[in-house]
Order: structure tokens, then C-alpha cells, then sequence
């Protein structure tokens, strides 16, 4: 038996270590460093109907302990990323999770419906949260009903599990948790980026072009396990936690918190051998805690 | 191949005024092949600073397995690293991107190498071996004023070296291009490292010339995934656009919209 | 002239850098350490009706460049601080802002009435975001109607002007920013602290014994720029701005953001004399940027 | 008073396994005037570890103007603390809190000194000022095994001392009550500092004595201003609260509830 395998709506994980959505592109230079059949699964960039050649640059700025990005969903687009990405892809052992972007509903039900067909796509993960982009997107996450149509909507199309990916910046994220999990949703993905900003304080400037980014890394980490620890108290669907994750006890944290699996963002900036390293660092974590397996840790500070 | 070592410090020297020299040895230097490609260091073990810093290799020597390195210390990571002592560790990945290709030109011909500031580091590594080619370099280095001048000696030892620094403290007065205006354009190649602004004067000053010219972007990953160090490109190429870290930072001259 | 001088509704500051409400008790511990008159001003620790004792304890715990926080807003209660800490307070030159908090409006009406009659108190500050609270408060801060009610009622009482502390856990801060102008608010301070929480990994327990707890800290400053500019676009009331501030160049950037002046929180714990660090080091700031006093730096990142 | 100081560091030593010496000298030193006081150090100059780390100080010699700690590298502030070397800089805040009165106690009587692990560096200062003074002192000093026992031969020289482990691989096995259990109880005042659950035992087992005990709480601020480390009181006064930090650490026996 795997003692760190995770069972998940379309998902068998070998272990519940998954590289975060835009921190890992779709593979192919973390592919230099190491097998990525190691991997849980990968969440692949956002992937949108046509190409996106994102913000301007300066796209991201350092802040305490954590890092500002307003990438703009920069993609080759739905064509492109199946026929060279995915393909690409299938040498490995790893399912693919596809994040899906979009502006309109349409766009979403376009890709989810044709990237779900990808034979290693096992599932999607609805990126309506992403802040970046100044036309839609950030509405989606931010109305429970918005949400939960939206879900309805990919679900009818989706060849797969949906996953919804939940936005930070609202005042309560229980609320769209369960709008998405009454649209059909199979599982939850959180959290995103929150809104934040840097200034040149020199020159009194936004660093970042597009003025606003969002804030990812160990900043952020207490924030996204509140997160996690609510919703998982409040929907039965499972969730992915991310936010901050760049230690084992981040890993811990998550999983205690009801997340059944994770997903590391910007850690791999820091350090590019971080998922392979958590994986090989979970065992003997788990001896440590006195847990045989991954899943009997998932949830843990809701039963003490 | 890119790696990930903890290498060691063997030297942290002043040279100028807040420009440092360090040197740091380990395996990982026999895989640096290119002069002007990069490493991305970690300055801290703890969470803040976090990211990774972009540094140009400025030598490169496999006989003791020691590479080194020119920064300025002016923000939080480079003051920490400029505080490394002789045997501590720096978390060097690398070495990263494509570099300024010598094999453009030939021995007996003429180079020219354009530095500017904190982009004049790369061009040595770049010298010695036009030199060891039989190229001649002519070197015109860029400063913002004498105290932060460096190396004007190392660039000489290889061959012409012109200076010029903006408040004209130091040799000529003005801007690098002040310079090239009065010399012959009897080189076959250039090089060039430093700010964009210089590096748009270069490509409007040798239109029908090869350039190879090495460019900055702020950085996320540092080897491709994250989108960050994105530069528009210009009918040139196919591409809609290039990635600094991994496509560059070096481009031939004309290929980054600037 | 003072160069450092600002001028603010009720408040005329000698400078712009105020320690935050909770971070400084009443006074008397820093007034150990050095002279309060040379403070901008002092906002004191929150005043509910009746002697409060606060939540268990842990009450606070690390984080990534932050901290939590879940002190439960212990205070003597109004007649004691009227009594003692205003009173004591009165020795220094400096004018006090009164963080008032309550559970319902009549507990906001009450302290902000009586309070206001101080003769030292020269404007409230109204808490109406305490995120560690489990009754009420958080309320008044996440609804934009609840808020503009809130600010009329006390308005209606106070002989002093009114500045309505904004909480960041919401989905649109400018929204509530402008309700509280409307409502009659005199100015704003920004932000309170993000709702966040933090794991013992060893155990599974929260460490925090209220379970979540508000972040502050460095973590934060890149959510409370970014908040501090977006409603300074929004509303012509001024902003005073915090979140995170630990340096010369944290305080510079909130003035550019459109903050009129500045409280340092979570940086008083790590260094005891940063506010009077960050006045002396004001002017020399001032110098290199190229600006004549403090007020012409504010809002500059919006004239560019 | 009360003050900051970048304080340098004169020695560091482990003394056991995860259990580290400090010695760090400045002026600070002369306001330390208790037993029982304690510092707040930043352990790093970056924003992460953030807060300052609260030890208590274990000894002060004047004449040198030099201070000790003990402490146990346990999560990222102590591991910090216990990389810094000879010469490098400390930022101390101190000295802060009250300390263990020495003036409840006469010569020619006995006190009872009771530490459990990482709580029994205070006692030594307090012995040493007790010794001093002609007070006898009985140490009983509780561990977790052999590896973490500290102190044993200072302690010695000083007084009698009994060594307990929980697990029995030194000294006598159990709980520092399972010593008392078998020791007199003719001394006059007794002193502990330790984990809660042992002085709430001591409490419980000397309720006619009069005892000195130093709690612990999470600290933000450390002096007094942030209402952090309250602790409940019990009706023997006054107060609803005591703050750890500035009304503590040490409390007279009974006036916290444990
Ligand atoms: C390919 C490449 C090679 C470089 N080679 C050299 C060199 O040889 N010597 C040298 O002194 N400098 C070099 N730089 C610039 C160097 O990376 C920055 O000076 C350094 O990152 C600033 O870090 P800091 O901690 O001092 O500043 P901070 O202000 O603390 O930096 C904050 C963040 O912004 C980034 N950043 C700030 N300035 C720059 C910049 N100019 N370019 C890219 N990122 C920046 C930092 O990496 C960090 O993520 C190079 C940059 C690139 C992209
Ligand atoms: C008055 C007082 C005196 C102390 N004296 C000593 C001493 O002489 N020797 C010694 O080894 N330890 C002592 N401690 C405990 C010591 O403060 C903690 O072990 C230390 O803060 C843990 O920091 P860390 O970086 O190792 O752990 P981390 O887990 O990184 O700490 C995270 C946060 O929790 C706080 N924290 C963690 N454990 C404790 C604790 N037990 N008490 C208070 N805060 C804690 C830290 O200060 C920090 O803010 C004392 C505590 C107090 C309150
Ligand atoms: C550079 C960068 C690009 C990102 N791009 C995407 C994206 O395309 N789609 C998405 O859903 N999330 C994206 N994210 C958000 C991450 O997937 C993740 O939710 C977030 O960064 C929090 O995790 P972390 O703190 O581990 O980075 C991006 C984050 C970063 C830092
Ligand atoms: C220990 C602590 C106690 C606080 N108590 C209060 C309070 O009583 N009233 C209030 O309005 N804000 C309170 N705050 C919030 C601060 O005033 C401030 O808004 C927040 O901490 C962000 O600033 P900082 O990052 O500089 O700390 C408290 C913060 C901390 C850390
Ligand atoms: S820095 Fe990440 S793609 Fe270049
Ligand atoms: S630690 Fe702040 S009051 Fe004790």
C-alpha cells in the first residue's frame, strides 16, 4: 500500500503534492531538473481559447516573505496547448490538472469542454479568481450566484471532475465554497492570489505595470489555512490547499486544515527541487506524527 | 545542465564603491559554458528576503572550480550577500539562459564589447575568450562616475579600453555612445551588456551590424515557467515574444522590441 | 514652518507617524522609553463600554513576516480609561484618537459620547472590524449599509471628528469606504487586521486559542497599499494608512498612496523606538525624494 | 530601566544536546538587577523571524558587564540564535520583568530551588545571590533524559542538588514531586520556574509556604503594552489579570491560576 496516496474525484494521486497553476507552466523546464512522473499531479497554466500575450512587464515584485505577479494569463492557447503541451505531457505518469481561464462563460464551457477530452487531463480546475485581469474574471469568484452558474455550466460540458479554484478577496469565501459545491462542483482548489500592490519608493511608482498583483508565498500562508480550515468545515467536496506552502509542516498544516492535497506555488521559485523534496520528506513526517497515511491526517484539527 | 549546489565562498571583495566582487567555488562550475549566462542566487535562508537574485557569471575558471561575480549592493538581497564571508554558502542555481556566442567570429578580427555599469561584469568572461580566439576586443565601459569604476585594468590587459563615466569624473565625459562616435567601426561583431536605453542606442548606431546584446527583466523562476521576464519581440523573429531567462538574456541585436 | 505638519480633521500633527491602536496600550509602557510628545498623535487601545478581559490565551502567534493576533479587545472599560489613561495622558503635548469598540451601536454611541468629551481626545477612531470578536463587530465592518448607519449614529454624538477603521476581510473595500463618507465620516484609517490562523503542526491544534486570529505585520503591507490606494481614488475624506509599516520607506509609500499619515502596529513589538526612529528619519527622506514638507508627498503615486 | 542594546556576543557553547550558552556583553548588564528578570532578542535583522524571542537571564557578572543565557534551539528564532558567533551582534531588549526576591529569606535559612528543563537556567543567578547571602539552597532539577541535564556541577557548588529524568537515564526517574516527596520540607521559601502542570504541583504540595514562580506566556511586546500574556489571577488579589511580561514573570505562590 501507498501510504501517500489520495483518492480524489478523478484524481488517483501517488501522493498529494501538486505544483500550483502558473508556477510550473506546463512542465517542460522543471522537466530539466527532475522526472516529473514523481509528482502528484501537475496544475498546468491557465489555459484560455486563444493566445495571451498578458501584462507588460515589470510582472512581479519581492515583498516580505512573499512575491507580487500580474502575468496576465499570458497562454498559447486552448490549440496550442493541447496539440504541443499535453502531448508533450503524456510521456510522463501524472495526471494533468487543466486550469481553465476565461472573460465570458463561453469561454470557460470552450476550453473546459474540449481540454477535458485531453486523454491526461483527469481533471479541470476553474481559475474565476484570478485578479489580474481587468475584464471579468474577478466577478466570477466574487458572486456565489456568478459562481455557482458558472459550474453548472462547465459541468455540463466537462469530460471530467471540476474543481473550482476560489478567490482570496471576498468578505466571505464559505459562502461561494458552497455556491460552487451546489453548482456540481467536484472538488475546490484554493486559494488564489490576494489583491496587493508595491510602490517604487523612489519614484513613487507601482512596480508592477499593471499597478495591482497578487500576493503569493509564506506571506500569505495564515490567511489561506483559515481559508481552508472554514470551507472544509462547511462543504463535503474535497479541497486542494495552497498559499504560502514552502515547508513539510506547511504540508501538515494544510492537510490538518481539511485540504486533502496540496499545491506549491511559489516555493518552486525559490527553490526548484521543493515538490520532489516534500514528497521525499512525507514519510517520515507522517512517523514522526504517528500517522500510517496521508488521508488519515486529512482533517485532523477539526476532530481534536 | 542546470543545478542546484550550495557552493562556497572563497572571496567577498570591495572594488569600488558598493560593487563587489565575490567568488564561489563548487562543481557546479563545470557546467557553466557560455560567458554572459546567468545564476540566480538565494541570499538568505530564512523567508525574507524570498526570491531568488539574477547574477551575471563574470569569470569562469574549471582549473580550481571557482567562478565569480560583480554586483552592486543596493537592495535587501544584494547587501545581504554582499555580508557572505569566506566560507559560507550561497544556494547558487545555474548556470541559466544562452550567452553572447563567440563562435560569430573569427581570429585577426576585430570585436567590439559595450558595457554599461552593472553590465560590464559579463563582458570579461566574454574578452578572455575572444582573446584566447585571437579576436581583438576594443572595450568602451560605461560608468556613472570614477568611484564606481572596476576592472578598467582587467579590460585593458585584454586590449583597447576606453572609459567614460556620466559626470566625466573619470576618463571621458558623457555616455558610452560619445565615445563609439569618435572610433572606427572596423569590428566585425558587438557585444554589449547594460541598460535597455543603451542597448536601443547600439542597435540604431550599427544597423548593419551583428549585435549580441544581453538584457534584464525581473524574475520569478529564472528558467522559463513563469512568465515574468517576458520582452516583446520585433518582426525578426517568429516569436511574439522571448523570455529573458531562458531564450536570453542574450539576444541577437534587432530580435527585443526596445 | 514644520515640515513634518500635517493637518487633519481634529487633528493638527506635528508629524505623520502614530502608533496603532492595541500595539501601545494606553501609553505608559513606551512612556518608560521615551518622550510621547513627540508623537504625531496616539491612538490607545480600544474602549468598549464595561471592563473587557479578552479571549484565552495563546492570544497571538508568528508567522511569515507577521503575526496573529487574537488579544479579544481586553480593556479596563470606558470609566477607567476616561479615568486613568486619559487622564494620565494628558501630561504629554500630544492629541489622543480613541479606538472605540462595542458589540452593538448603542455600545459605539456610548463610549464615542462620553469618550469624545476628553479633553485630550482629539478625534475617534471607530473599530468596526476587530476580526477576533465572535459577536458583532465584524459585521459593521463587512456591510456597506450597517456601516453608513453606524457612522451616522456615532457622528450624531461625538464632539469630536469621526474616522472609521476599515476592515480588509471584505470584497470591496472602496464600496465600504464610500459608505462610511457617506454616512459622515470624517476620515478613514486603513487597514485593520486579515483574518488568519496558524497550526500546531506537531499537534494539529490551533495555536491561537480563539482558533483564528487578525494578521498584521509586514506580511500585510502589500493588501493594505494596495487598499490605502484604491480608496484613496474613491473618496476625498482623508486616509490614515497602516498595515505592516516597519521602515522610512514603508511610511513613504503609504503617503504616496494617498494616506495623509501613517500608525505603526506590529513594528513597536520588534522595535520599541521605531516611531521616534521614524520621525527622526523623516526629513532626511524628505531631502532625498526632493520634497519640501510631508503634505505635498501625499497622494503623489495618483499625480503621476 | 530598560533598554535596547546591540549587545555582543563573547562566547557560545552547547552545554547539551540542543541546549545552548550565551554570553553576550554590553552596558545592559548593569540594569539587570533580579534573578528571574529576563531579555527580548531579535534573532535575525530580517523581517522573518519577526518577533523578538523572550529568554531569561541566567547569570550577570558586572565586572565584565557580561550576561548568560541558556536556551534550547528548538523552532526558527533559537535555531537562529544559536548560529551567531564570537564578535557578532545581538539586538537585546531588557532587562524586563521582575525577578525572584531575594529579600524574603534570611541567612542561615534554607530555600528550595525547583526547575524543570529549560526553566532552571533563572535558578542559577538566584542561587548564587541566596549563597551569597548565607541562604542555603536545596536544588531539585527535573529533565527530560540524560542528553538534555545541564548545569549539575554549578548547581552542585553551589548547594545540594538532586537530578531527576522522566525517562530514569540519569539521576532519579520521574517528576522533580517525586524527589520532594522524599526531601524535608524544613526550608523557608521555595523558587521554581518550569513548565505550568510542575508549578501548579509545587503549589499544590507547599500550600502553607511562601513560594516565588516564573510563568510563561507567548509574548508580543514584551513590556506590557499589547495585552498578550495575561495570565488569571485567583482572589488572593486584587487584579483580574497579570501580564506575564511586565507584572511577572515571577509571581508570589497562588496569585495566578494554573
Ligand atoms: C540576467 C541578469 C543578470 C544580472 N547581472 C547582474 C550583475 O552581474 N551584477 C549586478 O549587480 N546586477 C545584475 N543584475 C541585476 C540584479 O539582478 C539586481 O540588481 C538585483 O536583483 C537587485 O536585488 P536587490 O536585492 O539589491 O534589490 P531589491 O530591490 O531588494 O530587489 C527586489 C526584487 O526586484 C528584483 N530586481 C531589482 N532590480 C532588478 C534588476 N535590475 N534586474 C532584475 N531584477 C531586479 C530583485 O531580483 C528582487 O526580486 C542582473 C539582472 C539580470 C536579469
Ligand atoms: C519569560 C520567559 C523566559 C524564558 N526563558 C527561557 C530560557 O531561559 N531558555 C529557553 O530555552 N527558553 C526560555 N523561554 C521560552 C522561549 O521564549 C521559547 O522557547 C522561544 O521563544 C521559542 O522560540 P523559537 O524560535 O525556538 O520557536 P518558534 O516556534 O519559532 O516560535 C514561534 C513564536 O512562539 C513563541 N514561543 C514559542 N514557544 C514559546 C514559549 N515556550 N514561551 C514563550 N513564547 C514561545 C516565540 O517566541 C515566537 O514568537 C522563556 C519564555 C518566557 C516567556
Ligand atoms: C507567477 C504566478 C502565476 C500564477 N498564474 C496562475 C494561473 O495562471 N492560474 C491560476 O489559477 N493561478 C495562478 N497563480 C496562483 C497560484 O496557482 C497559487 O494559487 C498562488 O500563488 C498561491 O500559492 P503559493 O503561495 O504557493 O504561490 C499564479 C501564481 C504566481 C505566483
Ligand atoms: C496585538 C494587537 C492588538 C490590536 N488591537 C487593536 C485594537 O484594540 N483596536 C483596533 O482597532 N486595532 C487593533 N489592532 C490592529 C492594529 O491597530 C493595526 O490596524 C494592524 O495591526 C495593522 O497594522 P500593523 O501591521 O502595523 O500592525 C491590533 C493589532 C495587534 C497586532
Ligand atoms: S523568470 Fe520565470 S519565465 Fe523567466
Ligand atoms: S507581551 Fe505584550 S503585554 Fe506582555
Amino acid at each position: 500500500m501507498n501510504r501517500l496516496a489520495i483518492e480524489l474525484p478523478g484524481l488517483s494521486l501517488k501522493n498529494p503534492i501538486i505544483p500550483a497553476s502558473g508556477c510550473f507552466g506546463f512542465g517542460k523546464e522543471y522537466a530539466q531538473l527532475y522526472d516529473l512522473s514523481q509528482l502528484g499531479a501537475i496544475m498546468i497554466k491557465a489555459t484560455t481559447p486563444e493566445t495571451r500575450l498578458g501584462n507588460p512587464t515589470p510582472r512581479v515584485a519581492e515583498t516580505p516573505a512573499g512575491m507580487l505577479n500580474a502575468i496576465g494569463l499570458q497562454n498559447p492557447g486552448l490549440k496550442k496547448v493541447m496539440e504541443n503541451e499535453l502531448t508533450w505531457l503524456e510521456q510522463y505518469e501524472v495526471p494533468i490538472i487543466a486550469n481553465v481561464a476565461g472573460y465570458t462563460t463561453e469561454d470557460y464551457v470552450t476550453v473546459a469542454e474540449a481540454i477535458s477530452k485531453a486523454p491526461n487531463v483527469h481533471a479541470l480546475e476553474l481559475n474565476i479568481s484570478c485578479p489580474n485581469v481587468k475584464q471579468g474574471g474577478i466577478t466570477f469568484g466574487t458572486d456565489p450566484f456568478v459562481a455557482e452558474e458558472l459550474t453548472r455550466a462547465v459541468k455540463a460540458v466537462s469530460s471530467v471532475p471540476v474543481y473550482m479554484k476560489l478567490s482570496p478577496n471576498v468578505t466571505d469565501i464559505v459562502e461561494i465554497a458552497k455556491a460552487v459545491e451546489a453548482g456540481g462542483a467536484d472538488g475546490i482548489t484554493m486559494i488564489n492570489t490576494l489583491l496587493g500592490m508595491r510602490l517604487d519608493t523612489k519614484t513613487g511608482r507601482p512596480v508592477i505595470a499593471n499597478v495591482t498583483g497578487g500576493l503569493s508565498g509564506p506571506a500569505i500562508k495564515p490567511v489561506a489555512l483559515r481559508m481552508v480550515y472554514d470551507v472544509a468545515k462547511h462543504v463535503s467536496i474535497p479541497i486542494i490547499g495552497m498559499g504560502g506552502i514552502s515547508t513539510i509542516d506547511d504540508v501538515i498544516d494544510f492537510l490538518s486544515a481539511g485540504a486533502s492535497a496540496v499545491a506549491v506555488g511559489t516555493a518552486n521559485f525559490v527553490d526548484p527541487f521543493i515538490c520532489p523534496t516534500l514528497i521525499e520528506q512525507l514519510p517520515q513526517k507522517l512517523d514522526e506524527l504517528g500517522f500510517e497515511t496521508v488521508a488519515d491526517l486529512v482533517g485532523r484539527s477539526h476532530r481534536l | 545542465m542546470i543545478r542546484q549546489q550550495q557552493m562556497q565562498v572563497v572571496q567577498q571583495k570591495v572594488i569600488a564603491t558598493n560593487i563587489f566582487e565575490l567568488t564561489l567555488t563548487g562543481q557546479l562550475v563545470l557546467d557553466m559554458k557560455q560567458p554572459g549566462q546567468f545564476v540566480h542566487l538565494r541570499v538568505s535562508d530564512q523567508m525574507e528576503p524570498l526570491l531568488r537574485r539574477p547574477i551575471s557569471i563574470s569569470s569562469i575558471d574549471e582549473a580550481t572550480l571557482e567562478f565569480t561575480m560583480i554586483y552592486r549592493a543596493d537592495g535587501r538581497g544584494t547587501t545581504l550577500l554582499s555580508e557572505k564571508k569566506p566560507g559560507d554558502q550561497v544556494d547558487v542555481l545555474g548556470p541559466l539562459g544562452n550567452g553572447f556566442p563567440d563562435d560569430k567570429i573569427e581570429a585577426g578580427q576585430k570585436a567590439l564589447l559595450v558595457g554599461g555599469g552593472i553590465g560590464v561584469p559579463p563582458l570579461y568572461e566574454l574578452s578572455k575568450r575572444l582573446v584566447e580566439k585571437g579576436v581583438q576586443p576594443i572595450h568602451v565601459l560605461g560608468f556613472q562616475s570614477e568611484d564606481v569604476v572596476f576592472y578598467e585594468k582587467q579590460f585593458q590587459e585584454l586590449g583597447d579600453t576606453h572609459i567614460v563615466t556620466a559626470d566625466g569624473s573619470y576618463g571621458s565625459t558623457g555616455f558610452v555612445t560619445n565615445v563609439l562616435e569618435m572610433l572606427d567601426d572596423d569590428f566585425e561583431v558587438y557585444y554589449s551588456c547594460g541598460p535597455t536605453l543603451m542597448l536601443a542606442a547600439l542597435e540604431k548606431m550599427y544597423p548593419e551590424k551583428q549585435g549580441y546584446l544581453s538584457f534584464e527583466q525581473r524574475m520569478g523562476c529564472g528558467i522559463g515557467a513563469c512568465f515574468a521576464c517576458v520582452c516583446d519581440t520585433t518582426e525578426k523573429i517568429d516569436a511574439d515574444y522571448v523570455k529573458v531567462c531562458s531564450d536570453g538574456p542574450v539576444f541577437p541585436s534587432g530580435v527585443v522590441r526596445v
